[in-house]
């Protein structure tokens, strides 16, 4: 074993590890952000004038793929009620969530954004219904519906009627808009 | 002629050992014929039980101070009332690595480990009964408890507690990857226990020394052959719900789902119907140490052999009908607790049984008060109590109070540590001669056991009052003001007296490995085969197969011990014999080290742990199985040279 | 010209001329037909109550028809010897894709088209060729009431009294229309999308006044029926469907039939505390009226939320059929077709009005109410009084109808339970019939029952209750019954409380049915199909595939060139539509409170419209 | 044997704790401590005896030499045959025994239930009690949560369910344990015989807050019992001043209500303790921590540094909101 295979070798294992760590991190309490300001992203992809994108959001990342983010948010889902408008993903008096149509933005803070502001055909905006943290959560879970988090992090089933595929089975449905999944 | 030789006249062309071929002439022919390939993947390579064993043993001893270390972190955090040193996450993690090592990579393997380099020995063959299937149930098992380590190490390891009841180690509730991460190493250790039982089974019926039938085999023996079919009977329980908890939580198949007409107590049923019987898998050989030891210093057989035997039996079978006890708060019909409760209580007969002869043999014989037997009557003190408080928690309503309180962890402590930990102790030290050929200290030992004793009652007696004093179990902290500050303060002090003995005893090993006093043959006196051959034995074992006449075949026959001659030197053979009577049978050839079944190991390590991600990996991940396991299998090339007969 | 082209054209020469002359017979023969031709006091048919079906005028005023919702056209042109030949007359497009239950209405030549949200109204003048539309109205509801429409923001329908349109908007408003001019004369807000509330029904005018009710029974909210004053807009009354006496209206004039249904507020009592508060009970269905008892009649939804281990007692008044003082909205009666209601079995079901042959030759005024839990209840509409109830389909979740205590009969091995799942309970939560309402036809005598065949698995959980989000608690995946049909068009003879035919479709009818003095039904499906079938041998005579599902009323009337016009919407969606109308996945067998599950191929047999059809013979 | 029971009470518990198995304020309870009281008298018989055998038959011959009694390792005195027979004789006659009394025990156990009444379910939650009282009329439930009131002498019997994982419900000085399993119903019967305020606590491991899943247990006298009832039925009281008031609002508007329930306001969440009569209990966050102001302040603050992995968010209120909230709270008796 040559040392610089072995180096990489021991490269590899820290990234792991590190993944490991932040994929099921626990956080009971959100990241000390500037979570008071309610997410705000805009779903629009165009930007007119000199095009200024604004940054996106430093808390993506954060519950972006992670496991315990994600039990939570599906926990959420079923307590406030989203479940009752978009069932298990299918849709009803909600939009479907496990299709690859995003009519405000697929990406996590956009759909955060939507959770938090509502939009005109029927979504109720949850500002201060949920906390920050909560939307986020939400916005994670709701992204693995289309397959788009991590299958690791994902749960196969919540304890309830058999329902859609298992997430950790979803195909990734390509982000439509194509534009919502850049920036 | 000897029974070999009646048995069936062997080839003439073919080199054999006999009365010519003796001493260091044919030391250095087995040695040759029987020693691993060199270099590191000779290392790797090796099938010899004795290096398996060790291994085994080692291993197992150093998830003990892993899990142990565990142990200190949780009595630290309990020592005192909303104690905030762990936090809760954090904790339950700690006490699921806990007793998921103890349970799964350190008792189990270790008397498992324990076996594998003793059976051979104590029964008069050079090798056991599919080397190469040892070699394989080591890797997976080193494979299984790394995968658990590693996880934990790196934030992943499971939070479940060690019984892992769904729906919290389910899909749902089970966050992440942590409990998939359990339930495949219960997968790895499962089949390295299934391949160590099924070796370890074959070598006992069918490789005794001639004249050893199963009315002349050594306890200890006895409590290996019924362990092991334990392990055949009840591992696939566990394998099965660990394999539908993993097809739960990846695919989502609703096995453990009420709302889908699942149950969750399903897999209380299936874990218990391996779990209760897992104490005895554990407990079982121990009580075989006790009657080696025992025997050997009281300088006589043990009193009736017999009803020692019988009582490893029954045992065995009365353990599989006891699971529900685990269950009684479960609310399961109130008429079949009945049954239970009776079947919990009848266990205590056999294991009464057992006490009593250990007691009478000491009556009569002439005890000798060395380490060994200090670590006996420590685990008859101690292991007696642990087996009084089953009794109290056999009954209904008496377990419904203390199911899962701290009255629970003190009763399974006695009865692991003190049932099991303390003979093994004594049986590493027994033993300990033999395998590396020196003696350890005496003073160390004593000293060791002493606060090992002593710290272990301190640490666990405080916690029957903890339990009965309302404190759970799996609780991160507790309140103050309920009485159990006091307990959980002695037992903190008394798991810190048990650390430092723990340490003591550990020190005792290296440095008696590196400098203790040589051992001859036979240090003890004992009685049984493994003290007929060096210390340590050679790689091959016995130079030439002894032949049995009597239980106690050192004692009885002394230096004049009648030997079978005719097995081959220039190829590994073994001399089996008849199930019952050990008649000799026929002349079997034994594998040749190799590399395969670590290969195997490896490539069903990836399987298993790709399967924790993607259900694919089972269908490709075979396929490396496969090729391992073909070249495993594949035949050796044809005779080796032949070579000229020296009889 | 070749000879025989000649002789078909004279041949249709022939058959026109003497078209025509039977027609001009026919309109010159007086006044309409009127019950009284189709059977006589003495004869042991049911008719429909006289009062409430005046004779017909070509017209179609209401969605019902007619006060006792017969839905029931007495235009005889169309017979079976000659459907084969309708063809399209004119269409007309809404310009939307929601589901499109709403019938047209026409009233002295001009045809009223009510689309979904955005509710436009749309006045079609039919003396012009091609029905150019007179005028638009635009009522601008507000786009988020869409949210907390529970199946689709459907609209049932307008209703036509004296020159103005009465008709909901999905945001809680009840507006009148000027029919001639399209202004709005006023526009009245009665329910709170914030709440969950929507108003989805089809107004009934009567007496003066303008009777309406809320949507929402998924969402926690709590149901009531209210009589705006046809003039002004101005609430009259409201009769809460839970809740102490005084808000359900029930006082001294009130006399249930059945002990469960008597005491001293029981829409409190029947409830854990508070629950009445959101317990459902929405009146988003039918009202029928009788004018010789001014009463009205109507069923209350489902108690919220669907979790019925979350709302212990017989949650009184929902799920059971109220009769009610139209003008001052006190209830006579009450009986509750789903006390405890486990499996969403709304009662909102047409009730038609008919006079029913009592075996001493006397005549009583009676309903007939084919239950969303799959019994076709007749009831003495005076008291409340069951004189039958059969099943009229397969049933499993109850054992059948206690005549003594008025209480259907569940069965306790389908009780649904939380965290677990129940399976195989028929009907499922649509019932054996959901909304689309039966035709009565006096010409045969039987009641044409268009309706569902569908079953469930339903899985309980804890619902969480947030005002203006679904208040549910249950997991239900739809499937079809036993023979794998999802609809059944059943012809019924209540006397002889027998089905005399049934039609398998396969997939679920969620169209109402129009019967006609020529002796056809016409009934639409959830591909498209409108079928025309003999009404006594339910024998299809003529289909047409139109552009969208069909899931609205088809009506006839008389054209103002004095032909026979049938016409319906076609726009497929609501509840059994949602998963073509609002682009479900039909991955998740859950989605639209389960029932895409039951409808997973309508994607490929169907696509969004909203057209309106009309068919005529050719002239 | 009862002072004999009593005595070993006292050296095992030192006190009488309130949750304490050695408490015996219930039947189930009294009768643990009386079976477990024969219990220890036998074992700790058959305790002496092993331990004096074993201690003789090591004194006795013993040695330091290293030799085997040639020829006589085989020999056995013809005492020890008849010995045997009496050491199994004496164990089996005690496990007879045992059987027998824990037989009756269980019996005597069961038929405490038979006749219970009152009802109450209690569902289990990570990591909270929802605590239902339920009676012939609907109308009258009581919903509580973590905690449990039962008048003395009066048999209760309590159905038990749980809306995510397995729990077990025990309040160790009124009976035994019972576990409470989702998709499942079970059942547990409660008598209590002595007044006095008592602890639950799950006992069935359940996730991150397992060791803070506790209910308190009030017994008292039949009329106190009913007049907390009467008050348990009346809806929440209403905010008395402005700044009651905006805190009143604060709840029903914002995260709050979107969990928990308060009977007689708007806030109707059905996930999370109802709070209708909050401050009258004795403490908050399931047994967490006890009820006076600080708490209240700390827990609606930051719950999560309390008790971390807890349902209830930590919102990030301003102060005025916490002030408010608080004083709306603590109007809630």
């Amino acid at each position: 074993m040559s040392l610089r295979f072995r180096n990489s070798l021991l490269a590899l294992g820290l990234v792991a590890a590190l993944t490991g760590c932040d994929r099921e991190q626990r956080q009971t309490r959100g990241k000390p952000l500037a979570e008071t300001v309610p997410a705000s992203t805009s779903p629009d992809t165009v930007f007119p004038g000199n095009a200024n994108v604004p940054p996106s959001d430093p808390r993506a990342a954060v519950y972006e793929g992670n496991a315990t983010a994600i039990s939570e948010g599906q926990r959420l889902y079923n307590w406030m009620n989203c479940s009752g408008c978009h069932f298990h993903g299918g849709g009803g008096m909600g939009v479907a969530l496990i299709d690859d149509k995003w009519r405000y933005g697929g990406r996590i803070d956009q759909i955060a954004a939507t959770i938090v502001e509502g939009r005109p055909n029927g979504m109720p905006s949850f500002r201060g219904r949920l906390t920050e943290q909560q939307v986020w959560q939400l916005a994670a879970y709701v992204r693995t519906l289309s397959g788009q988090a991590r299958k690791d992090a994902v749960s196969a089933r919540a304890d309830e009627v058999s329902n859609t595929p298992p997430q950790t089975q979803t195909k990734r449905e390509p982000l439509t808009p194509a534009d919502s999944a850049e920036q | 002629m000897t029974p070999a030789e009646r048995a069936k006249q062997p080839p003439a062309d073919v080199a054999r050992d006999g009365p010519k071929l003796t001493g260091a002439k044919l030391d250095k022919r087995l040695a040759a014929t029987w020693s691993n390939p060199p270099g590191f993947l000779g290392w790797l390579s090796s099938v010899d039980h004795k290096d398996i064993g060790r291994r085994y043993i080692v291993t197992a001893l150093a998830f003990l101070a892993l899990a142990g270390t565990l142990a200190i972190v949780m009595r630290l955090q309990l020592s005192k009332p909303d104690n905030d040193l762990v936090g809760a996450a954090r904790y339950n993690e700690i006490f699921t690595m806990h007793g998921t090592t103890m349970m799964f990579l350190f008792a189990v393997p270790v008397m498992q480990g324990m076996q594998i380099y003793l059976t051979p020995l104590m029964l008069g063959t050079r090798a056991n009964a599919f080397p190469r299937l040892n070699a394989f149930s080591y890797w997976t098992y080193l494979a299984g408890g790394c995968l658990l380590w590693v996880a934990f190490l790196l934030n992943i390891g499971p939070d479940i507690g060690w019984f892992a009841y769904p729906p919290l180690s389910g899909p749902q509730y089970g966050v992440g990857k942590r409990t998939d991460i359990w339930a495949q190493m219960v997968t790895f250790t499962e089949v390295a226990a299934l391949a160590a039982a099924v070796s370890l089974t074959a070598t006992i019926l069918k490789q005794r020394a001639p004249g050893m039938s199963l009315g002349r085999m050594p306890i200890f023996i006895w409590a290996t052959l019924v362990t092991s079919l334990m392990v055949i009977f009840s591992m696939p329980s566990v394998a099965l719900a660990s394999g539908m908890l993993l097809s739960d939580r990846l695919v989502g198949t609703h096995f453990y789902n009420p709302a889908e007409q699942g149950d969750a107590l399903l897999w209380q049923h299936l874990f218990w119907f391996f779990g209760h019987p897992e104490v005895y898998i554990i407990f079982l050989p121990a009580t075989g140490f006790v009657s080696e030891i025992v025997a050997t210093f009281s300088r006589r057989s043990i009193v009736h052999y017999p009803i020692v035997v019988m009582a490893l039996v029954a045992t065995g079978i009365l353990a599989f009908g006891l699971w529900v006890h685990h269950m009684f708060a479960t609310g399961l019909p109130r008429i079949g607790y009945s049954f239970y409760t009776a079947a919990s209580m009848a266990v205590s007969i056999p294991t009464g049984l057992q006490i009593f002869c250990w007691i009478a043999t000491l009556w009569e014989g002439r005890p000798r008060f060395q380490v060994p037997l200090l670590y006996v009557i420590g685990f008859i003190f101690t292991f007696v109590i642990g087996g009084l408080t089953g009794v109290i928690i056999a009954a209904v309503p008496l377990d419904l109070q203390l199911h899962d309180t701290y009255f629970i962890v003190a009763h399974f402590h006695y009865v692991l540590i003190g049932g099991a930990v303390f003979p093994l102790l004594g049986a590493i030290t027994y033993w300990f001669p033999k395998a590396t050929g020196r003696l350890m200290s005496e003073a160390l030992g004593k000293t060791s056991f002493w606060m090992i004793f002593l710290g272990f009652q301190l640490a666990f007696f405080p916690m029957h009052i903890a339990g009965i004093n309302g404190m759970p179990r799996r609780v991160y902290t507790y309140p103050a003001g309920m009485g159990l500050e006091l307990p959980n303060l002695l037992s903190s002090l008394g798991s810190a007296v048990v650390a430092v003995a723990v340490l003591l005893f550990v020190l005792n090993l290296v440095m008696s490995a590196r400098g203790g006093r040589a051992a001859p043959a036979n240090p003890w006196g004992g009685a049984s085969l493994e003290w007929a051959t060096s210390s340590p034995p050679p790689k091959y074992n016995f130079l030439h197969i002894p032949i049995v006449n009597s239980l106690a075949p050192l004692w009885d026959a002394g230096e004049k011990m009648a030997v079978v001659h005719g097995l081959r030197i220039d190829d590994r053979e073994l001399l089996l014999t008849t199930v019952v009577s050990a008649k000799a049978d026929v002349r079997e050839p034994s594998a040749e080290p190799s590399l395969w079944p670590f290969i195997a190991t490896i490539a069903l390590t990836v399987m298993f742990v790709c399967s924790i991600f993607s259900p694919w990996a089972l269908a490709i991940g075979i396929v490396p199985v496969a090729i391992a396991l073909l070249a495993w299998f594949w035949p050796k090339s044809p005779e080796p040279e032949r070579e000229p007969v020296i009889s | 010209m070749r000879r025989s082209t000649v002789a078909i054209v004279a041949v249709i020469a022939v058959l026109l001329v003497a078209a025509l002359l039977f027609w001009t017979s026919r309109q010159n023969s007086g006044p309409d037909l009127s019950t009284k031709q189709f059977a006589g006091p003495s004869s042991n048919k049911v008719i429909p109550a006289r009062s409430a079906s005046p004779p017909d005028d070509g017209n179609w005023t209401m969605p019902g028809k007619d006060y006792a919702s017969t839905r029931f056209s007495a235009l005889n042109q169309v017979t079976p010897a000659n459907v084969g030949k309708l063809q399209v007359a004119f269409t007309f497009s809404t310009g939307t894709t929601e589901g499109f239950e709403a019938p047209p209405l026409v009233v002295n030549n001009t045809m009223y088209v009510v689309a979904p949200w955005p509710n436009n109204v749309f006045a079609l003048d039919l003396t012009k060729p091609g029905a150019p539309a007179k005028w638009t109205y635009e009522p601008k509801p507000a786009a988020a009431a869409k949210g907390v429409a529970c199946c689709g923001p459907v609209n049932r329908g307008a209703f036509y009294s004296n020159g103005r349109l009465f008709m909901n908007l999905l945001d809680g408003h009840t507006v009148a229309i000027d029919a001639e001019s399209g202004k709005e004369i006023w526009r009245t807000k009665l329910a709170d999308i914030n709440k969950g509330e929507t108003m989805t029904m089809a107004p009934l005018v009567a007496e003066g006044k303008v009777l309406v009710g809320n949507s929402g029974g998924e969402m926690g909210v709590r149901g009531w029926l209210a009589a705006l004053d046809a003039g002004s807009g101005k609430l009259a009354w409201r009769a809460y469907s839970t809740g102490p006496d005084k808000d359900a209206l029930i006082g001294s004039q009130y006399r249930a039939p059945y002990p469960s249904d008597q005491g001293k507020d029981l829409g409190v009592k029947s409830w854990g505390p508070e629950q009445w508060k959101i317990g459902g009970g929405t009146v988003w269905g039918w009202i029928s009226y009788d004018p010789d008892l001014k009463l009205i009649y109507y069923g209350t939804g489902n108690p919220g939320p669907w979790n019925a281990e979350q709302r212990p007692g017989d949650n009184k008044w929902t799920a059971g059929l109220f009769a009610r003082d139209v003008s001052t909205g006190q209830a006579r009666w009450f009986h509750q077709g789903a006390p405890h209601d486990l499996f969403d079995h709304d009662d909102i079901n047409e009730t038609i009005l008919v006079d029913w042959p009592a075996p001493n030759g006397q005549r009583i005024p009676a309903l007939l109410r084919p239950s969303r839990n799959g019994y076709l209840y007749v009831q003495d509409r005076r008291n409340g009084r069951i004189l039958s109830a059969d099943p009229y389909g397969y049933i499993n979740a109850y054992k059948g109808v206690d005549l003594k205590t008025g209480r259907v009969i569940p069965a306790t091995d389908k009780e649904p339970k939380t965290g677990r799942v129940v399976r195989n309970i028929c009907p499922g939560p649509p019932g054996m019939k959901d909304w689309n309402p039966s035709a009565f036809s006096p010409v045969t005598g039987l009641l044409y029952i268009p309706h569902i065949n569908i079953c469930m698995d339903m899985g309980a959980k804890n619902a969480n209750y947030i005002p203006g989000t679904p208040f549910v608690g249950a997991d239900v995946k739809m499937y079809a019954g036993p023979g794998g049909n999802r609809g059944v068009f059943t012809a019924w003879d209540p006397v002889a409380r027998r089905k005399v035919f049934e039609i398998k479709e396969d997939l679920p009818l969620w169209s109402p049915a129009l019967a006609t003095a020529g002796g056809l039904v016409f009934y639409g499906t959830m591909d498209g199909w409108l079928k025309a079938i003999d009404g006594r041998s339910g024998k299809l005579l003529w289909q047409f595939k139109t552009g969208s599902g069909i899931i609205g009323q088809p009506i006839s009337y008389r054209g103002p060139d004095g032909r026979q016009y049938i016409a319906v919407p076609s726009g497929v969606g609501g509840w059994a539509g949602a998963i073509v109308s609002a682009d479900i996945d039909e991955r998740d067998p859950t989605a639209a409170l389960g029932f895409a599950n039951a409808t997973k191929d309508l994607k490929k047999r169907t696509t969004k419209g909203g057209t309106v059809y009309v068919f005529a013979l050719p002239q | 044997m009862r002072r004999g029971g009593a005595w070993l009470t006292f050296l095992l518990t030192g006190c009488n704790g309130y949750q304490n198995a050695m408490g015996g304020d219930g039947a189930e309870g009294a009768n643990f401590i009386q079976l477990f009281s024969v219990f220890m008298v036998v074992c700790t018989i058959m305790y002496v005896i092993v331990a004096a055998a074993l201690l003789f038959a090591l004194w006795r011959r013993r040695s330091a030499a290293l030799v085997v009694e040639d020829r006589k390792h085989h020999q056995t005195s013809a005492l020890v045959r008849p010995a045997l027979f009496a050491w199994t004789a004496l164990i089996g006659a005690g496990l007879v025994a045992l059987t027998i009394a824990s037989f009756f025990t269980d019996r005597s156990n069961a038929a405490e239930g038979s006749k219970p009444q009152l009802i109450l379910t209690v569902t289990a939650n990570q990591w909270w009690w929802d605590v239902e009282y339920n009676l012939p009329d609907v109308s009258r439930t009581v919903r509580t949560a973590n905690e449990i009131h039962l008048p003395v002498g009066i048999p209760a019997e309590v159905t038990l369910k749980s809306n995510d994982v397995i729990h077990s419900f025990w309040i160790p000085n009124l009976a035994g344990k019972q576990d409470l399993i989702p998709g499942r119903q079970t059942d547990a019967q409660l008598l209590p015989r002595k007044i006095g305020l008592y602890r639950g606590q799950c006992a069935e491991f359940c996730g991150t807050q397992h060791a803070q899943m506790a209910l308190d247990v009030t017994v008292e006298s039949k009329e106190d019992f009913l007049r907390w009832y009467a008050a348990q039925l009346k809806p929440a009281v209403a905010p008395a001043n402005p700044q009651q008031h905006a805190g009143y609002r604060y709840f029903t508007t914002r995260e709050c209500a979107s969990c928990h329930n308060i009977s007689g306001t708007p806030a109707s969440g059905q996930v999370a303790p109802d709070l209708t009569h909050f401050a009258s209990r004795r403490s908050l966050a399931a047994g967490a921590l006890p009820m006076n102001r600080g708490n209240v302040y700390g827990w609606v603050a930051d719950p999560q540094s309390l008790k971390p992995g807890s349902r209830m968010p930590t919102v990030g209120l301003k102060a005025d909101e916490l002030h408010s909230l608080v004083a709306y709270l603590e109007t809630l008796k």
